[in-house]
């Protein structure tokens, strides 16, 4: 029942419904507020100048007539009901002085909201019935076009030339790398002197003891490396064997 | 220095070929400056005026267009516009009377519900945009109407709105209060416990 | 019976709706058989002569069009100022300092591939030109430099350009920066791909 499907039959905006109809038709109301526009409308007087308590009457015996039809009632219909049934009893009910708002005062929030409505569905049918654009009135069919046409202003300085020039030939010059060398003890070297000097040690030495004797650190850490290489690669052909009690504790190392 | 009438000439020949409405800046950009734009505006719209032709002002931009009276002619050679529903008409018309307004204010106002489609419809159209955040709790988006709602409509501007200036006196463009609108759901949850 | 007024409106407010040049007998079935469609375009052809618009007769098909002395104003040209990428100022320079050279021998130079849109924006800038061909295998293109190169960067003549010694007294030559430069230019050659 939300009647709120974009693309319908409907145009006009202008909702002119018979009032026999309104006790079979439950369908097509966009809300309660829809219904009751359309049940004051049925007054046939002035939105400003309608009876509250003739409207509500209405609205409640429409909705006791769809019950009694056993109709599908959405919740908002039923909630307006309600509270339309409360407004009649504070309209006719002796005045409760204490009441903020008063009943009165509440039929005229009610009054200006279906005024407001109906206010609103007039200026959509006029706007609707206005000359349209591609309706009524038409653009020119067939327009040149209008086109902005990008001209490149290129900017660069004599500077930036001679500069870029200088970097490329700077780039294209050849170039001499020097390596310097280092000390190191390659692997193979590791290997023969480990294997030469484990001979057939049973007793188990730490791995520094291979290492030659020598003041530069930096030869120490490669003969370092590579006799611990040399010692894993001796182990694997299990000519040797290791012994670790942890890491980062002293390597030992004894003839398998 | 181009004389009067390579002036109209020039602002008429850019209205003509452009794609679509044009505002005088608009205009400026491709005649050059030293066109009074507004005064070949003027001069055109009134040498045009009970043409078959007219020169129009919607929402200060410009166009050409056919004139109303000679639809019945046209419309035959176009395809009927497709029709809009009821929510959305209704929709459209308190978008552009109470600008900007949020969708909860929308629904105040119909009592009911409405779709996500019904708002996309338009803005698909071209006629509604979202239009910022209302600085209120929840910081609610708000929608407007755009130039091209006043070309399609032929309206010069939102003042030109049918019926604006009575709805107004009538307040029945005031402020939309949603504690109000609620018709007071405190007395309503009274008697419901009766 | 409509009056001539009417007629001419008619025609007018059809052509202009119009999506394609129609002839006396497409605008007969719009505007109706009472209507002198010859003599209505007649009328208007005589009307819009000289103004920003015309109507102009195709092959016995009738449209406006804009005014072709106008035409300039529908193509408003806008300049904008843009720097040359680094791939462009080193092809410029070197072509320069070598011309005439081939695409090939500046990238032999550079050590990087140029793309085509390097020496597209060189000749549209009009600082390089195409001067002729290499009588070498493949007979490939070579550029060289125009007036409007020299007359862009102050120069009276490419002899004024300073000499390799003259670039590495300024310190242009480097070895340390060109290494420095190096590193950033594979990142440069990519944001030229744009």
């Amino acid at each position: 029942m939300d009647g709120d499907d974009i693309f319908d039959e409907f145009d006009s905006g202008a909702p002119v419904r018979e009032a026999d109809r309104l006790t079979l038709d439950l369908d097509g109301w966009e809300g309660p507020l829809d219904l009751l526009l359309t049940l004051a409308r049925n007054q046939k007087v002035d939105l400003a100048k309608i009876s509250i308590l003739a409207l509500v009457e209405q609205y409640l015996a429409f909705i006791a007539d769809a019950k009694k039809l056993k109709l599908e009632i959405a919740a908002d219909y039923l909630v307006m009901a309600a509270w339309l049934a409360y407004l009649k009893s504070c309209l006719l009910l002796p005045r409760d002085q204490e009441a903020d708002p008063s009943p009165e005062e509440l039929a005229m929030r009610l009054q200006l909201r279906l005024q407001r409505l109906s206010a609103m569905r007039e200026a959509g049918a006029r706007l609707l019935g206005r000359d349209r654009l591609g309706r009524d009135v038409f653009l020119r069919g067939a327009p040149e076009g209008l086109r902005v046409v990008r001209r490149s202003l290129w900017q660069a300085e004599l500077y930036d030339l001679i500069a870029a020039y200088g970097s490329v030939r700077a780039r294209s010059e050849p170039a001499f790398h020097v390596v310097a060398r280092r000390p190191v003890m390659t692997l193979e070297e590791a290997l023969a002197r480990v294997e030469r000097m484990i001979g057939t040690r049973l007793e188990w030495t730490r791995i520094e003891a291979f290492l030659p004797d020598t003041q530069d650190g930096e030869f120490r850490k490669s003969a370092l490396a590579s006799s611990f290489v040399a010692a894993l690669e001796l182990a694997r052909k299990g000519r040797v064997e290791l012994d670790q009690k942890g890491a980062f504790e002293p390597l030992f190392i004894r003839a398998a | 220095m181009i004389g009067m009438d390579d002036s109209l000439r020039a602002v008429e020949a850019v209205l003509f070929a452009a794609e679509e409405p044009m505002s005088a800046d608009d205009i400026a950009a491709h005649v050059g400056p030293e066109v009074d734009v507004a005064a070949a505006l003027a001069e055109l719209a009134s040498h045009y005026d009970g043409r078959g032709i007219e020169l129009v002002e919607r929402g200060r931009r410009w166009h050409f267009q056919t004139a109303p009276d000679l639809a019945f002619i046209l419309r035959r050679q176009r395809d009927e516009t497709r029709k809009l529903s009821r929510a959305a008409v209704e929709t459209l018309a308190i978008i552009a009377y109470h600008e900007p307004v949020s969708r909860a204010e929308i629904e105040a106002i119909r009592g009911v519900q409405i779709s996500k489609g019904t708002l996309d419809v338009l803005m698909e159209a071209g006629w509604v945009r979202p239009a910022g955040r209302r600085e209120a709790p929840g910081r609610p988006l708000i929608y407007a109407t755009t130039p091209a709602f006043l070309a399609h409509f032929g309206l010069e501007s939102r003042r030109d709105l049918p019926g604006l200036d009575d709805l107004k006196a009538a307040g029945l463009l005031d402020p939309i209060d949603a504690a109000m609108e609620q018709l007071g759901l405190a007395e309503l949850e009274e008697a419901e416990e009766e």
